[in-house]
């Protein structure tokens, strides 16, 4: 299969290309170009897929782990030394479909949507040199390729967030996430230092084989400030997961990143580089079970809080996008809790597979539902609910495909996100119920605040439009990705997943557990959406004076419990003013100053000196004779 | 005795007269004070017998230099000769210098015993200086005879002559 | 009888009143003429010395010889050299003399 | 005639021709063209040295020497070995880039002949392999420095030419007391570094206090912490080209000497007393990083991360293991070429918006893009990312000094390590300040791109950084077999 090779080489040949000569092409050129490589791209994935769950299938009920191409890029020492190659498993394959899918969906979306947009080339190039990134991540077969691509991807979203770089929210936005993610980074590759000394390997193959064997062994007994240097290194691996994929304290750069193009906020910000994180803990979940088993526990906790949390806030936005935002925040810790709360091989892996499903079903709804938001910002030029209403009449085949997407992400059966979801609350079910319960709840506001979203947008009172400009449908080139989407929306949730992902890629038979979850589950999200129906549909005053009976918990949860500020507070006022500025004064001043100051004594003393070249003879005999005097005096009295 | 009389009232007479030439307020008395000195000290000459010696000091200081002197001072004396000492830092910086040289060494002088010394010099060479032997001297070229220096000396002054006009002339 | 400490003794005086002066004045030609006293000192010393300590040769009596002609060779550049220093800036005041310091 | 005397040679020749230049054209052509042979000479040196190699196991390759001061055994005695062949060709892109950020001097003739001075002095250092004219080439390279910042800088250049040369002299005046220290201490029979590392032996006595001595002189050069306020300074002041070759060759010498006076001669003294010296360069690592982020001056952003990274240098150097000096040399070379980028590129703006504060510029991107993509692309090798020099320099570096089992060198490398987290604030600020957003100073707009000749500039390092960011095993190899000797000498102990 070394033709998977091209899955890679196409995006990147596509940067270059449209990065070097695209300021010299015409717009549509450049856009058809990338469209075109990425549909190439795409095709080659999904026949990747197929030729990988079918074709070869499973050896010994087991899928294989395959290495196609992998050459030695750097040589560090004897035993470490970065790889640059493709590992085909059932989760990377599958990461593959997404990926390419969803990039071949936005690359169609933004012909239109970002038509006539000045830099539209660079655009394009950026999307192509982040699909390669992205691509990158997943197939890396060790894991310091996945940093590398890790940092890639950073880069390409930074550029990707800072596209209308003359707007200073923007600037501040990319900004804000790159330096966050750098700094979650910075565990990250703290962690990988640490795991690769003892393990002398970067490989993941060698990491996960045989129950975390490497790791356990190498490991064993060492132990630093109360826990053990696996749990360490894992922590800080986890902790740059937490980084890309939007973890409480380290989301905040996710809001803030809307301020880029919308489709590439349903590439980046939703679909693809957020679960990058949740795919890092999940190519490394053999060493998490087996070595640091607390982690998976801390990773637990972290994701069921952030989905809370994320989910109120959720509640109370009303830029649509930022509703999302959140939205992604709280489905991206739905699948970090799956991780934590999972055990290891057969069923005791659900909630693994769990995880890698919601992954999967969230990445199409979700982008459907950005794509669907991008559609009516297009219309209407304006990201605030308070802008629209009763759109529904003005473009139907957005409110479908937007109201298909919600439904899946409330966990309504049919649809997608019902699936995953169950079986996310049913790992969850079995492993600690508190953590459930938070989940099922969860599950309920997100019923609530997407049904407010969509009542707001697609109902609910109609707005002054301006006359002129009425909203219309978006063109077909818009509306075609999303209704594929919708499509994807609706029937993956049908994939017998645990077929083909479990943890230890043996598969196993799992069954919607109606009673204890299922029912109860649809019961909260249609109770959440009932709720959105009577206080939205028709646009009542009801909201509102909830708002204010809420008092301070509201204004809280607008201001995204003030953790925007914390960081601005701990960035501008501890960082750059009680760290920064002191060492800089400290280094003009005392360092500089203490230079400085020996160059000026030296001064000082030659200038004292200098008053006895005076030029007067008669000084110099002066001291002459009373130099001679004194040396006639030590020679006669010593 | 009476030697010891004369050179008594020739060393009074000469530090007197030197104290005199360097606090003198007028320069043109400041050189004639400074040719009493001089003459003073062919005084010395002749008490120690060199006659020759005493000879050239008179011709050569007093009749060469100090004349050199007076006409110097006529050529830059503006107003006055005064000279006018105000700066009375410079003066003490002088006195001191001047005064622990004196004590440093004359009290040397005194704690020291010469070797080879004779306190009568006239046992061993109260005589005239004979002038064929200073001639002699100043003219031979063998172990102290002083022909080369007495050349070089002639060539010294000649670049003197030389150097003085140069300096001196109008441009 | 004269001790040689007392013909010492006068040109020691002679000497260092020669360099309170050197030092004290201001005068170019002032200067000058102390510095002919301590030279004047040293000669007698050459003498003293000679007639006291050897009295069989004549160095001492030959080195103040050249010694005044050199003295007289010097006195006379100096005082081309003051004149000269004289006309360009008008003063003998050695104080003044620092035109190639600046 | 050895091919290594020709990197003194030519830039000697320059310098006759320039004596007989008349116009503009002509320096430029003779300044072009001698910069390409030195380039050419590289690249040849380059490819017969791996083959060389392929098939000799010694040392140094293309030794000569000839005694030139034989009472105290000094020669003039040349060598390489792979470091020394990828600080050679580190330095002829450096001379050929900097020829052109240099292209409209005043008085450019004196200018160029002072720049082809300074190149004399580089290429002889790197090629010598004898104390005495080491030194003498350091110095060579040092003097000129002072008259090209001092007459052709700009701001307080006087003052920062005269703190620049003075501290750099101090520092050499440590040097000379620690090439003095290992003649006499090795027995006074030999000025030669190979002779003395393998056939003689300096007591620890002596070690002791003449590696601190050789290891500060050259680490002022290096900007070791607290010695590295003349960068700051000197970097503002200096003119385009001069700030290039200052950054992006000379503070390597203080690197490159470290490594091969300091460790290789006096490994047990390196053991004792690196301790020393780690805390001072992590602290410069860090401090350096820091200072960095408020500054307001392109140029002083700039010095203080060579600060930063060139702190990195020598602290991998110190972690004294094959993969972490390897991370060492490949950091001189990746952050001479993105210095050089940087300052070339400071150069271009500063030439035209007159100003290099920051807060009084905003919105380039607009104006000048091809000037603004390249510092982007300076920018993002310096903060390392992948597929650029500084990332696999770097990555090298930690995952080198991280194979200290001990506590202590790992605490400083995960302070290290905070430091690209750091560079990453200050970069992205300055870009963010003065690329993006909208234009700050109306009378910006307009303001011409990049010429053709700061295009070759730029052009050129960026394909250096690209190259060796994408090819990191090319520079690796060349590199790592070279440690081996000093590698050994250092696990003896």
């Amino acid at each position: 299969m070394e033709y998977s090779l091209f899955i890679l080489i196409t995006p990147f040949v596509l940067f270059l290309l449209l990065g070097l000569t695209g300021h010299k092409m015409k717009q549509n050129v450049a856009g058809i170009i990338g469209t075109v490589g990425m549909g190439f791209a795409a095709a080659l994935s999904y026949m990747v897929a197929y030729q990988y769950f079918f074709v070869i299938g499973k050896t010994a009920g087991v899928f294989q782990e395959m290495i196609p191409v992998s050459f030695e890029w750097l040589r560090f020492t004897e035993k470490l030394h970065i790889d640059l190659g493709i590992l085909l498993d059932p989760i990377s394959v599958m990461m593959l479909v997404v990926i390419t899918t969803v990039s071949l969906m936005v690359h169609l979306y933004s012909l239109s949507y970002m038509h006539g947009e000045k830099g539209f080339q660079r655009y394009y190039s950026f999307l192509s040199l982040f699909s390669f990134s992205m691509l990158g991540l997943v197939v890396a077969t060790n894991i310091f390729q996945m940093y590398i691509f890790w940092e890639l991807v950073g880069v390409s979203s930074y550029s990707l967030i800072g596209f209308y770089y003359t707007k200073p929210s923007a600037v501040a936005a990319s900004k804000k996430a790159f330096i966050v993610t750098r700094f979650a980074d910075l565990g990250f590759l703290i962690g990988i230092l640490i795991l690769s000394y003892y393990t002398g390997t970067f490989d993941f193959a060698t990491l996960t084989a045989n129950h975390a064997e490497s790791v356990v062994t190498s490991m064993q007994g060492l132990s630093f400030m109360g826990l053990s240097v696996a749990a360490w290194a894992m922590a800080l691996i986890f902790m740059g997961g937490a980084g890309k994929s939007a973890m409480f304290p380290l989301h905040i750069w996710l809001p803030d990143a809307m301020e880029g193009p919308t489709p590439v906020s349903a590439l980046i910000h939703a679909a693809t580089m957020v679960v990058a994180g949740v795919y890092l803990i999940a190519r490394l979940f053999p060493v998490y079970i087996f070595a640091a088993p607390e982690v998976l526990t801390l990773i637990a906790y972290i994701g069921a809080f952030t989905a809370l949390f994320a989910a109120i806030i959720a509640v109370t936005q009303t830029d649509i996008k930022r509703v999302l935002a959140f939205s992604t925040i709280s489905q991206i810790a739905y699948m970090m809790v799956s991780l934590g709360v999972s055990g290891y091989g057969g069923h005791d892996g659900l909630g693994y597979m769990a995880s890698m499903f919601h992954l999967f079903t969230h990445a199409f709804f979700k982008a459907l539902l950005f794509l669907g938001a991008g559609s009516v910002i297009h219309a209407v030029h304006s990201n605030e609910m308070k802008d629209m209403g009763r759109l529904h009449k003005f473009m139907p085949v957005s409110s479908w495909t937007f109201l298909i997407a919600c439904l899946a992400i409330a966990g309504i059966p049919p649809f997608s996100g019902f699936f995953s979801k169950d079986e996310i609350l049913s790992a969850a079910l079995h492993h600690d119920k508190l953590i459930f319960f938070t989940m099922l709840f969860v599950a309920g506001l997100t019923a609530f605040y997407m049904f407010r979203l969509y009542f707001n947008i697609f109902w609910g009172k109609e707005k002054a439009y301006d006359s002129h400009h009425k909203p219309h449908e978006s063109p077909a080139l818009m509306t075609v990705p999303l209704i594929i989407l919708a499509i994807y929306s609706i029937f993956t949730g049908f994939i017998h997943f645990p077929e083909f992902i479990s943890s230890d890629s043996t598969p196993f038979a799992a069954h919607i557990e109606w009673m204890h979850v299922a029912i109860p589950s649809i019961v909260v999200a249609l109770t959440g959406i009932v709720i959105a129906f009577v206080l939205y549909f028709k646009g009542s005053e009801k909201p509102v004076q909830i708002a204010k009976s809420l008092g301070g918990f509201y204004t809280a949860t607008v201001h995204k419990f003030y953790l925007d500020e914390v960081w601005m507070f701990i960035t501008q006022s501890v960082i750059f003013k009680l760290i920064c500025k002191p060492i800089a004064w400290f280094d003009r001043h005392i360092i500089d100053g203490a230079m400085n100051g020996l160059a000026w004594t030296t001064q000082k003393t030659s200038a004292s000196v200098k008053g006895l070249q005076s030029g007067q003879v008669q000084l110099y005999v002066w001291v002459y004779v009373i130099g001679s005097l004194l040396i006639a005096a030590l020679a006669l009295f010593l | 005795m009476a030697n010891l009389i004369i050179f008594i009232c020739l060393a009074i007479f000469i530090v007197i007269m030197s104290l005199m030439a360097v606090t003198s307020k007028k320069i043109l008395r400041a050189a004639t004070y400074l040719l009493f000195v001089l003459i003073g000290t062919a005084g010395l000459y002749l008490l120690l017998n060199f006659h020759f010696l005493a000879a050239v000091q008179i011709s050569v200081y007093a009749g060469g230099i100090v004349v050199l002197f007076i006409f110097a001072i006529f050529l830059t004396s503006n107003k006055g000769d005064m000279i006018d000492n105000h700066n009375k830092k410079r003066i003490l910086y002088g006195i001191v210098a001047a005064v622990a040289g004196i004590a440093i060494t004359g009290f040397a002088l005194l704690k020291h015993r010469f070797l080879n010394y004779s306190d009568n010099p006239t046992i061993a060479g109260d005589q005239e200086m004979n002038m064929k032997m200073i001639g002699e001297a100043l003219m031979g070229t063998e172990k102290y005879q002083y022909l080369l220096p007495f050349e070089i000396l002639s060539v010294l002054l000649l670049a003197c002559i030389i150097g003085g006009i140069l300096i001196a002339r109008k441009r | 009888m004269i001790k040689m400490e007392y013909y010492l003794i006068v040109s020691t005086l002679m000497f260092f009143i020669g360099v309170y002066g050197f030092i004290a004045r201001k005068n170019m030609l002032a200067i000058l003429i102390s510095l002919e006293l301590i030279l004047n000192a040293v000669e007698i010393n050459f003498a003293v010395f000679n007639r006291y300590l050897f009295p069989g040769s004549m160095e001492g009596m030959f080195f103040t010889l050249f010694g005044i002609a050199i003295t007289a060779a010097e006195t006379a550049i100096a005082i081309a050299i003051i004149i000269n220093v004289y006309r360009n800036i008008g003063s003998v005041n050695v104080r003044k003399i620092n035109k190639m310091k600046e | 005639m050895n091919i290594l005397s020709l990197f003194v040679l030519v830039p000697v020749l320059m310098i006759l021709f320039l004596f007989v230049c008349k116009s503009m054209q002509q320096i430029r052509t003779v300044m072009v063209s001698g910069a390409s042979a030195l380039m050419i000479l590289a690249v040849t040196l380059t490819v017969m040295f791996l083959q060389e190699r392929a098939v000799s196991n010694a040392e140094m390759l293309f030794t000569s020497s000839t005694m030139w001061y034989p009472s105290l055994n000094i020669a003039y005695a040349v060598g390489v070995d792979g470091i020394s062949v990828a600080m050679i060709v580190l330095s002829s892109i450096i001379v050929f880039t900097g020829v052109f950020s240099s292209w409209n001097m005043n008085m450019a003739k004196e200018y160029f002949l002072w720049y082809c001075l300074l190149s004399v002095g580089v290429f002889g250092f790197f090629i010598s392999v004898d104390l005495f004219t080491m030194f003498m080439f350091y110095e060579v390279a040092l003097i000129p420095m002072y008259l090209l910042i001092g007459l052709w800088g700009t701001g307080r250049k006087e003052y920062s030419a005269m703190k620049l040369t003075l501290m750099l002299m101090g520092g050499s005046a440590f040097l000379l007391i620690g090439i003095l220290g290992i003649y006499y201490g090795s027995g006074h029979s030999s000025m030669n570094l190979l002779e003395i590392a393998n056939n003689l032996h300096i007591p620890i006595e002596i070690q002791r206090w003449v590696f601190p001595a050789t290891f500060l002189g050259f680490g002022v050069l290096g900007a070791l912490f607290p010695f590295h306020t003349w960068s700051p300074d000197g970097h503002a002041s200096a003119p385009t080209a001069v700030s290039m070759l200052h950054a992006g060759v000379l503070m390597k010498l203080g690197g490159y000497g470290c490594f091969r006076v300091a460790m290789y001669l006096m490994p047990e003294a390196a053991h004792e007393l690196g301790w020393i010296f780690l805390i001072l360069t992590g602290i410069s690592v860090v401090y350096g990083a820091f200072s960095a982020v408020v500054q307001t001056d392109l140029k002083y952003i700039n010095a203080y991360s060579s600060v930063s990274h060139c702190g990195l240098v020598l602290f991998a150097i110190l972690m004294m293991n094959r993969t972490a000096m390897t991370g060492a040399i490949m950091q001189m070379l990746s952050h001479g070429l993105m210095t050089a980028l940087f300052f070339a590129l400071i150069g271009l703006i500063y030439g035209r918006t007159h100003t290099r504060d920051i807060r009084e510029m905003g919105g380039l991107m607009k104006i000048m893009p091809f000037a603004s993509v390249c510092y982007v692309i300076a920018g993002l090798a310096s903060l390392g990312l992948p597929g650029l020099s500084g990332f696999v320099a770097e990555m090298t570096i930690f995952v080198g000094s991280f194979q200290h089992a001990d506590v202590f060198h790992r605490i400083l490398t995960i302070a290290a390590c905070c430091s690209i987290v750091i560079t990453a604030v200050y970069i992205l600020r300055t870009v963010g300040k003065i690329l993006y957003g909208p234009v700050q100073d109306s009378h910006h707009i307009g303001l011409p791109d990049a010429s053709w000749y700061e295009k070759v500039s730029a052009v050129g390092l960026i394909v250096a950084i690209t190259f060796m960011g994408m090819y990191p095993s090319g520079a690796s190899e060349l590199i790592n077999n070279s440690l081996m000797p000093i590698i050994e000498k250092l696990a003896i102990i």
